[in-house]
């Protein structure tokens, strides 16, 4: 399945405020991360939300869901 | 009241809608854009946000201080371009006692600023860079970022 | 702004008193009259002070803070008869982090309830009492403290 | 010599603002304290102020002092 993943922060300036992720169906979190990870989408310290509330690895992701990468934020 | 805004933040409408006359204390900490970080200046900065997410963490730790404090709670941040000096965030909280309303802001802004997805974007004299926690990327156009 | 005074206190004149570009935080802490304390119920308190002292106590304790959270500060209290929901006190503290924002408005108002010579006596549906500290003396006539 | 003693709080709606002390010339606090419990100008966490600061029992009251009694307060 394609995942569309939102970007923010330093990885939105780089490389746009989406961008679609080939995934096998039922992929977890996890290997959601290690894709993003080998693509150069990930910074230290991100965090992935899926349907706007962070994800442990073990999540499951949907075709339907909204992903996004959360890099550390800095608010306030 | 847990808002983002592109307008600027009034404190005193904040503390307002806390009031009432069962809270002994209210407690509001208001975060302001500063001129100087270190040895940086800084002449204006961008917040961006994942707003539907923001939002959501903003009223998920509101309904967290509320309930372990018996506070009423206020989470308010802005977003778009700020200069030194403008206020970037306000958390409130009304309690019967003050230890709690202390408790209870402190909690609001420490855990916004560890959890909640905006970004600061900080504009100098010649470089910009984007916060991701302590660290700072810099960006090489001035383009805001997610604008 | 270190005042005593008979007029309502504005927080928000209070926090921009100490507005600057070199803050990155201010707290205000907001005291109100509650109309319940355990289960006694108040129409309306009469703060009254020892007035020079009490001035020269929150200079003192003013001090303190400035020098030892490099903050700037204001204490304002207020005196004569007020009722639930009105703000009896504000302390608040501008410094350029937040954690020493936090502790200078809590040793202001902390400071302020153990040391500066205020005494609040309470009206309720059948008696009055004037507190001193944590306990309360009940006094026969409905006559202010100190008028 | 006589100092006039102001009143605070629960000692002022008993007794007034202000009463004349008599103390021997070079008293300390400590010695006015003993005089105001005997008379019942005293409530228990008092404290005594010199010229509008609090003053320990050492502290020797001269003349022109401002004296007062200052009982537990309850501001804020």
């Amino acid at each position: 399945m394609t995942v569309p993943v939102l970007l923010f922060a330093s990885l939105r300036s780089k490389h746009g405020d989406c961008v679609p992720v080939e995934l096998p169906a039922g992929a977890t979190v996890g290997a959601l991360k290690s894709v993003l990870r080998s693509q150069g989408l990930w910074v230290d310290g991100a965090r992935v939300a899926v349907n706007r509330a962070f994800a442990t690895d073990e999540h499951t992701i949907e075709q339907r869901d909204e992903v996004a990468v959360i890099p550390p934020v800095s608010g306030g | 009241m847990i808002r983002l805004q592109p307008d600027p933040i009034d404190p005193e409408l904040i503390r307002r809608s806390l009031e009432g006359t069962d809270a002994g204390g209210v407690a509001v900490f208001c975060g302001e854009v500063r001129a100087v970080t270190g040895e940086v200046r800084t002449e204006r900065v961008v917040y961006t946000a994942y707003e539907p997410m923001a939002l959501a963490e903003m009223e998920r730790l509101a309904k967290q201080a509320a309930e372990r404090w018996n506070a009423r709670v206020a989470v308010v941040h802005r977003l778009g371009e700020l200069l030194p000096g403008d206020i970037a965030v306000v958390t409130a909280a009304a309690c019967a006692h003050r230890a709690e309303a202390f408790a209870a802001c402190r909690f609001l802004i420490e855990r916004l600023k560890a959890d909640v997805p905006i970004w600061k974007q900080e504009f100098g004299p010649d470089r910009s860079v984007i916060r991701e926690g302590e660290r700072t990327v810099e960006v090489e156009s001035a383009d805001e970022v997610g604008e």
